[in-house]
């Protein structure tokens, strides 16, 4: 400290995916502001789109120029293996999911006007939708972006919030069902600031304990720091409460299956995909690099998180009768299989092993979410999407491929060989069984097992069924819906027969963890 | 020439062929000449398969598949899997040419009219799985067709089958699900424990020595099969999915995909965990006899003639289940062919039974009695193909139950006594079930039953012939089986059976 | 003591091709069943002919063999492997087999011949003449066969076709059941079979009848490669196979319901051929019973309850056919007694069981020839006074009653008292309990012969007897000669003995036949009496037209000794419940645990999803209260 | 002594967090987890002045900035809500269950 004061340095190149994600979600709100309401989707979609496709070519090319041996941004964003890894599923997701937003049909005319009011009339005769969900989104996935990436627990917070807020207010804008909608907004609003505020007493404790927020500096002080280990501990229980509350683990799944439904549905399709992703990608970042040093003490807790997770996730899913909370309690069981890997941290190999498997995963499970949330926006009757599922009896045979493919995905679901889903288990199993944890595999089968009675139980409706004289129709799909459908399908048939491309890259990309 | 995975090819490219014809009937009549070519050239290979080669599995081809997991698209045969894959490409065409009319909606039961090129597409995709499942070299790839067999038979149950078809489409699906993520655990244990970076079957034999880790993963893989078998206690999926598949269907449910768990016993927990198989013979030979003498008596109580003929699989299995842990070299082979065999008689059962339902509209026994006197050729094919499924000798059945007990006895006599008594059961549900159905007085609602017609002749006539060929001249397959199952149990370090009389001599020198 | 001798290889000659004559038969039933109703005009002939060559191939092997020097009269004929490592299918054409093979092919073309009239309204005749042809072919597969594998295969095959044959008229219940019953009932003894050709297996690693003589039994029993405890098992276990065949006690009681099927077969199955291959698989597996004192002390016990049982049977049935089914057990139960006896039993078990062939297929044929002229009657009291309208059927009958009944001079005469008086010789009470039987058998014969032929007529109003057409009462006609002379040819002179002995032994001192002796005169008198008896109740006096309630020991009789009520009382009904009881514990039991289990995963999905309330408070609670947990699990943890 | 400072922020915290529980009002529901917000801040300042770095002070900062933004996007739902049902209690909406 001679006076002078050093310049941060930015390393612009490594950070700018997720700076033109956020450049075009501000230009985005500027053309909220300033462009003519007709014009304002037309620019929206491509803008947005475009982003996200720009976002993914910097993606690709910062992984080909050889991953960065330091943390950018002053030590504050670690853009190394992982983090491009997960950047790369989450935009290609993003994308996706954002050919399936682009369907008025989804979003209410305006969200302010009262549900049945004249405003309401007004505004839905006026034909159009709020186009804020474009740069809302953009936001949300920044800081998805952002937040498996940041490499203090500050920038973890802000990117955590980052991502969090657009989707509350997302989760309000269904066009139809409107008080679900609002209702889901307001839970998952009123939860997620709950259980941020928990992440923030811990990293608080944690801050306490260590004296720095950054997760090197954390790591480095569990050795050093003496006689504060309740404060540790506290703290990363607490971090890990904010953590697991995201990823929907039991007993924090609570607002998963209410958010789900209600929310439009190609947003659940968007949270369901990439939020867990984010989620994951943190979730390591902070229990390996930051607590790895701690593993004896958090694993026996995440054990049985996990456990739970996957038991209450299968049992409750088997009962629902809302293809989305089926769906969402899917989504909290295949978030307990994805702890399994996070638990069986142990040697550099062992960890790279099991950090490939949860990549890849990640990866298999957000392709096959997408296209299953894709295929429920098009099955619809009067009142909206039929999201009972006693509305799918016999959609085999009203629509065979459809069905068919929404078939297959449930199969992905079940983890049958020859989808994508089966050797994601099967790579975080493997994992978790190399690193000790049999047993919790043997869980996870039959949880599998149980699980794989719910899916199979859709599909005995919509094929072994007769249709119901009133069934619903399917919605001629737009472009942008046949693409995610199809997009979906084929990553699933791909990743399930030729899984060695993605396993490499995913390989690679946890070759060297995490930087630290 | 690739010869299996031409043999997977062509059924699967026929199965995409007949979901984009026009018509049913052109479906059908495909699917058929797909099944046929599939059959030409499994006979072609079979006739280049040599039993006495060094090699043990021939006309192998082994390539990466997934490096990452050690994974190898790995297929080759030796003499069990040879017939088991001739097994299945006699029965496809016949069991197609069997279902003509299942999907379409006619029949006195007047069922739905549901899509028949989606049966006769699943129908060809099964066709290549099946071949695949027994081709495998890799236990990974031997895994991924195991499950994923499941599927097209899941659908193939679930939306053509009977009344329950529902329930007993899910039933099947989720035991054979739970008992292969069971298997799912050990083979990942498999690999991790063996650390050879590979799931090459050949390559695992031996590997793996701790007796307790064995203990493990042979359970592992065994409680798998056992339910794919189904071995007691294992076994209440069967009756309702072989009642309420359609009869095509449920042959080769019966005749082919089940063998997958009495195969796998032979290939894997045998060879894979010899020390485990021998340290839980005497469970699984309990498990086979009470097996054995249940089904028998289940089968006897049964009303309904599919039903029936389900647990005279269970029956069955025993049987083969005894031969396999028998462990002795005519157990082992009678074991294998009583799958072929099986396959045959139990097939030719169901389909009769089928052509029976069909007329009828009803499985129930009580529905039925005199068919003799109305329709005689349906009823002798029935007779014969009961007959076959009693074991009666002359027909194939026997040579191979006759080896089983043999080869049992030479080891457990006091199981294979139990079993013996199996021969008495048997009779009784079979004939018991002939009486009540094709004699006596005829019944009202039979009186308009035609015999067989032609289609339905060139159905039962193959099956029968073979039966009868191979119940007098068994050598030709037991030549292809005996070479193979001796190199299996070779891999089991088993003593060799010596009769008493020459154990007596051989102490005495 | 004479053992017998080597097996030769053989080739050429008639013998080379001995398989003909399981595969004419076979050809011809394999033709008319595929053929249908195309050759429903000739069918029968060709059965009758294909059954006819076969016994000419095997009377010319039977002169091959004569030619053949003693030591040198057992040919083995390999054909080909029929399971590798275990069984060929090999013949032995022996002095044994081939006397078999004889009265197979002879007695049995003699009914196919009787057959093409006696079915010659069936519409189903055809298929008939099919399965007498099956039949033919397996039964000579039995005798024929080289070792125990193949035996079993002709053993169960002419199972198959006393099924089938049995229930021919298939559309009446009775014939189906008895058919059944026959055949499950036969199952217990092949289950006996099966376990005893296990064991010989297990024991000497062969089945081969050539491998298993005499000496290589003891010298195992000596090397100790065999405990005597094994080769007894083996010996019962085999008698408990020719008891379900021979229809022998335990396994007696499907005879009796078999005579639902058509007379021909009750005359060519359920008398003449199939129920004697019992005793011949005593006789051939002589290695073992001669090894097994205790085994061979059984077969006779068996031999001589059954001969009184069935005959006292034979004395209280009213159905012609029944009565004489009894006849047949009891005679059956004679020949076991034989084949319990060692090399000269077996000489006179053989020779007794084809004169029985001869004599009881005669008396069948002449039963289905009176029931063809009554109508299909079968009740002896509706007939009567028969002789005046059917003298052909009437006079060979009575020639095959003196015959049964040991007239002297007839062939049961020769042959039945061989086996008494050498039973006499072995044990005194078996001697003298066969001969109380002689004495059952004359008064149950005579009562049947006084109550059909003799006394008043109690025909059915629509009843016109006449004498059956001559392809009838030719075959009547030979078998009777036969049940004339063919004992003393056969006993005389120990011709057949000596002619048996290279295949199965012969002692060292041939017996000299005595027509006067002890138990001869006894069994003489014996007959006599029952003769004498019957003539008062049956032929003096009058028969009442429906059956008197008679005595306790009548009705008894009458239910076959209770045997039936016995089966149903201790297997069929338990074994009905046992049914019952085991597809309710699968339904119930182990299905229902397992849908239990999904049922109980289900409820507590169901409860379980109550508790998200979708108040948000209480979402936050459970936030709270995991965040608790997790604290305070870590903290435990790490102050552990 | 910094603990009293922390033991006033556990404090606070568990008021907010029982406020959340307790409260059916969905603004005063929010205004706890501001509240536990608020808890954090105390403590990270706490901890600030107890390591002698600016960590702590600095992210006091962000977490209000933070927070700020919280309270505009939940105001304009709990409003959105409430010009819909006439009610803010988050008793009222509970559509969503089981």
């Amino acid at each position: 400290m001679n006076g002078t004061i050093q310049a941060p340095t930015i390393e612009y190149a490594l950070l700018s995916p997720m700076l033109i994600v956020f450049g075009a979600a501000i230009i985005g709100v500027l053309v909220e502001a300033f462009a003519p309401r007709y014009l304002r989707k037309s620019i929206h979609v491509p803008l947005t789109l475009l982003a996200l496709v720009g976002a993914f070519i910097t993606t690709i090319l910062t992984a080909l120029n050889g991953l960065p041996d330091k943390a950018a941004a002053m030590g504050a964003v670690a853009v190394d293996g992982p983090s491009l890894f997960i950047w790369g599923i989450i935009l290609v997701l993003a994308f996706i999911s954002v050919l399936l937003i682009n369907d008025d049909e989804q979003f209410v005319a305006q969200a302010s006007a009262v549900p049945g009011s004249t405003d309401e009339e007004e505004a839905v005769r006026s034909g159009f939708a709020q186009t804020e969900v474009y740069p809302l989104a953009l936001f949300a996935v920044g800081g998805m972006l952002l937040f498996p990436a940041s490499n203090d627990l500050l920038v973890m917070f802000v990117a955590l919030e980052v991502m969090s807020l657009p989707l509350y207010l997302l989760c309000g804008l269904a066009r139809r069902r409107r008080l679900l909608s609002q209702e889901a907004s307001v839970k998952y609003f009123l939860l997620g600031a709950f259980s941020s505020a928990f992440f923030l007493y811990g990293m608080a404790l944690v801050y306490g304990y260590a004296g720095s927020i950054e997760l090197k500096a954390i790591a480095d002080s569990l050795s050093t720091v003496t006689g504060q280990d309740t404060l540790l501990y506290i703290g990363t229980a607490m971090l890990g409460v904010g953590l697991l509350f995201k990823i929907g683990a039991a007993p924090f799944q609570a607002w998963k299956p209410d958010v789900y439904q209600g929310a439009p549905t190609a947003i659940t399709a968007l949270m369901a995909s990439t939020v867990l992703v984010a989620a994951f990608g943190a979730l390591l970042r902070v229990f390996w690099v930051a607590l790895g040093g701690l593993e004896w003490n958090w694993q026996p807790v995440m054990w049985g998180v996990a456990i739970l997770t996957m038991i209450v996730g299968a049992v409750l899913a088997i009962t629902q009768t809302d293809i989305k909370r089926m769906l969402a309690y899917s989504s909290v069981a295949h978030g307990g299989f994805l702890l399994t890997g996070v638990i069986a941290i142990g040697t550099f190999a062992q960890n790279t092993q099991a950090l490939s498997a949860i990549l890849f995963y990640l990866a298999a499970y957000g392709f096959t979410t997408v296209g299953a949330f894709a295929v429920v926006t098009m099955v619809r009757d009067a009142g909206g999407e039929a999201g009972h599922l006693s509305r799918w009896a016999g959609l085999g045979k009203r629509s065979p491929v459809l069905a068919a493919i929404f078939a297959f995905f449930l199969l992905a679901f079940a983890g049958i060989p020859l989808t994508s889903g089966f050797f994601g288990k099967y790579a975080v199993f493997a994992a978790a069984v190399s690193g000790g944890a049999l047993p919790l595999v043997i869980v996870g089968v039959v949880s599998s097992a149980i699980a794989a009675f719910f899916y199979v139980r859709v599909i005995v409706l919509m094929f072994f069924s007769e249709p119901a004289a009133d069934g619903p129709t399917i919605a001629t799909p737009t472009l942008g819906t046949s693409a995610v459908v199809a997009l979906a399908a084929a990553a699933t048939v791909v990743l399930g027969i030729f899984p060695q491309p993605v396993l490499d890259l995913a390989d690679q990309a946890a070759s060297a963890l995490f930087i630290r | 020439m690739p010869w299996l995975s031409i043999l997977m090819a062509v059924p699967v490219l026929g199965a995409v062929g007949v979901s984009l014809t026009k018509s049913d009937k052109l479906a059908k009549q495909l699917a058929l000449a797909v099944s046929l070519v599939v059959l030409a050239l499994t006979g072609v290979m079979a006739a280049q398969f040599n039993p006495s080669s060094a090699t043990r599995f021939q006309f192998a081809e082994v390539y990466d598949w997934i490096p990452r997991f050690g994974v190898h698209y790995g297929v080759g045969v030796d003499g069990i899997a040879l017939v088991l894959i001739a097994l299945s490409a006699v029965l496809v065409p016949i069991v197609i040419l069997a279902s003509w009319h299942d999907a379409d909606g006619t029949g006195a039961a007047a069922p739905p009219k549901r899509s028949v090129k989606t049966y006769f597409a699943l129908l060809l995709v099964l066709e290549a799985m099946m071949i695949g499942v027994f081709a495998a070299t890799d236990v990974f790839l031997f895994y991924v067709f195991f499950e994923a067999m499941l599927i097209p038979m899941y659908f193939m149950i679930g939306s053509y089958g009977g009344a329950q078809r529902s329930y007993a489409a899910v039933k099947f699906l989720l035991y054979s699900l739970f008992g292969g993520l069971l298997m799912l655990v050990a083979v990942i244990a498999l690999y991790v424990i063996a650390d050879k970076g590979t799931f090459m079957f050949p390559e695992l034999v031996g590997v793996i020595q701790d007796p307790n880790t064995q203990k493990w993963l042979f359970l592992g893989f065994f409680i798998a099969f056992a339910v794919k078998a189904p071995l007691w206690p294992f076994h209440t999926w069967l009756p309702d999915a072989a009642a309420q598949a359609p009869a095509g269907a449920a042959v080769l449910l019966v005749g082919v995909l089940d063998k997958v768990g009495t195969y796998g016993m032979l290939r894997f927990c045998l060879e894979l965990f010899p020390d485990a198989a021998k340290f839980f013979t005497p469970l699984v030979i309990v498990l086979s006899v009470v097996g054995i003498v249940y089904g028998a008596i289940v089968a006897i109580g049964q009303t309904d003639i599919k039903r029936l003929i389900a647990y005279t699989s269970i029956s069955h299995f025993g049987f083969i289940a005894l031969g396999v842990f028998a462990m002795t070299a005519h157990g082992g082979a009678g074991a294998t062919l009583y799958m072929v065999n099986h396959g045959f008689s139990t097939g030719a059962l169901f389909l009769i039974a089928g052509f029976l339902i069909y007329r009828r509209g009803s499985s129930q026994i009580a529905d039925y009695g005199g068919v003799q006197k109305v329709a005689p050729l349906l009823a002798g094919t029935f007779l014969i193909a009961g007959l076959s499924g009693l074991s009666l000798p002359g027909l194939s059945s026997f040579v191979s139950e006759f080896m089983v007990l043999l080869g049992t006895y030479e080891r457990y006599a006091v199981p294979a006594i139990i079993a013996t008594s199996g021969v008495i059961l048997a009779a009784i549900y079979i004939l018991w079930m002939y009486q009540r159905t094709m004699t006596g007085p005829t019944a009202e609602s039979v009186k308009g039953f035609t015999d067989l017609n032609i289609r339905e002749r060139w159905v039962v006539a193959p099956l029968i012939a073979v039966i009868i060929a191979l119940g007098f001249f068994p050598k030709p397959v037991l030549d292809v089986i005996n070479p193979a199952v001796d190199q299996t149990l070779s891999n089991v370090h088993v003593d060799q059976f010596t009769p008493a009389v020459a154990d007596k001599k051989g102490a005495g020198q | 003591m004479q053992s017998p001798v080597e097996i030769v290889q053989h080739s050429g000659g008639v013998i080379g091709v001995s398989w003909l004559m399981i595969a004419l038969p076979l050809l011809g039933a394999a033709i008319l069943l595929l053929g249908g109703r195309r050759t429903d005009r000739w069918g029968h002939f060709l059965g009758v002919a294909m059954s006819l060559a076969a016994f000419v191939v095997a009377v010319v092997s039977f002169v091959e063999i004569l030619g053949l020097p003693e030591s040198e009269r057992r040919r083995g004929i390999e054909l080909y492997q029929f399971i590798p490592g275990i069984a060929d299918m090999g013949l032995l054409i022996d002095p044994l087999s081939i006397s078999f093979a004889l009265l197979i092919t002879g007695v049995g073309s003699l009914i196919h011949i009787y057959s093409v009239g006696y079915m010659s309204h069936d519409p189903d005749r055809r298929r008939f003449f099919a399965y007498l042809n099956l039949f033919v072919a397996a039964m000579l597969l039995l005798v024929l066969a080289d070792n125990y594998v193949a035996l079993f295969v002709g053993w169960e095959g002419v199972g198959l076709a006393s099924y089938l044959l049995i229930g021919f008229w298939q559309f009446k219940p009775t014939a189906a059941a008895a058919a059944k019953k026959a055949f499950i009932v036969n199952r217990v003894g092949d289950f006996g079979l099966l376990i005893a050709i296990f064991t010989v297996w297990t024991t000497f690693g062969s089945v081969a009848f050539g491998d298993l003589s005499g000496a290589t039994v003891s010298e195992a029993i000596g090397s100790g490669g065999a405990s005597q405890g094994t080769i007894t098992a083996i010996g019962l276990l085999l008698l408990l196979g020719a008891c379900g065949k021979s229809a022998q006690l335990p396994l007696q009681s499907w005879l009796l319901d078999a005579m639902e099927g058509p007379t021909p077969v009750s005359a060519l199955i359920h008398a003449a051929t199939m129920v004697t291959a019992g005793v011949y698989l005593v006789v051939r597996s002589g290695a073992f019973f001669e090894a097994a004192p205790t085994a061979q002390l059984v077969v006779t016990i068996v031999g001589v309850a059954t001969l009184l049982a069935g005959a006292i049977i034979g004395c209280a049935k009213d159905d012609i056919k029944k009565g004489l089914a009894g006849s047949t057990m009891s005679q059956i139960g004679y020949m076991m007694l034989g084949a319990g006896l060692g090399p000269v039993g077996y000489a006179f078990a053989i020779a007794h069981l084809i004169t029985h062939g001869f004599f009881k297929a005669n008396m069948f044929l002449g039963a289905g020839s009176v029931m063809h002229a009554m109508n299909d009657e079968v009740d002896m009291r509706r007939y009567g006074g028969l002789f005046s309208v059917m003298k052909v059927t009437a006079v060979t009958f009575i020639i095959g009653y003196l015959a049964i009944i040991g007239f002297p001079l007839l062939s049961g005469y020769f042959t039945k008292d061989g086996i008494i008086e050498t039973a006499m010789e072995h044990n005194q009470i078996l001697g003298w309990l066969a001969v109380v039987g002689a004495g059952i058998t004359g008064f149950y014969m005579s009562r049947m012969i006084f109550m059909t032929f003799f006394g008043k007529k109690r025909w059915a109003d629509d009843a016109h007897p006449h004498e059956s057409p001559s392809v009838m009462t030719v075959p009547l006609v030979i078998l009777s000669i036969g049940s004339i002379f063919l004992g003393a040819f056969l006993i005389l002179d120990n011709r057949f003995m000596k002619f048996l002995a290279p295949a199965v032994g012969a002692p060292e001192e041939l017996p000299a036949f005595h027509f006067v002796s002890t138990a001869g005169l006894a069994t003489l008198a014996l007959v006599a009496v029952g003769a004498a008896f019957a003539w008062f109740r049956y032929g003096a006096a009058e028969v009442p037209r429906v059956a008197p309630r008679g005595s306790f020991l009548t009705t008894f009789a009458r239910r076959d000794l209770y045997g039936d009520a016995l089966n149903e009382t201790l297997f069929m009904r338990p074994g009905q419940w046992l049914a019952r009881i085991a597809v309710f514990v699968d339904n119930r039991g182990i299905d229902g645990l397992v849908n239990g289990l999904a049922a109980t995963i289900g409820g507590t999905s169901g409860r379980l999803r109550r508790v998200q309330t979708g108040y948000v408070r209480s979402y936050a609670l459970s936030i709270l209260f995991g965040a608790a947990v997790v604290v305070g699990a870590l903290l435990y943890v790490g102050n552990m | 002594m910094t603990t009293h400072y922390l033991v006033l922020s556990a404090l606070l915290f568990a008021i907010g967090g029982a406020g959340v529980l307790v409260r059916r009002n969905a603004i005063v529901v929010f205004m706890c987890v501001e509240l536990m917000l608020n808890a954090c801040n105390l403590a990270f300042v706490t901890f600030a002045r107890q390591h002698g770095n600016l960590d702590g002070q600095l992210i006091a900062f962000f977490v209000m900035v933070v927070a700020a933004a919280e309270v505009v996007i939940g105001l304009a739902i709990i409003v959105m809500i409430f010009r819909t049902r006439r009610s803010a209690s988050v008793d009222d909406a509970n559509l969503l269950k089981y």
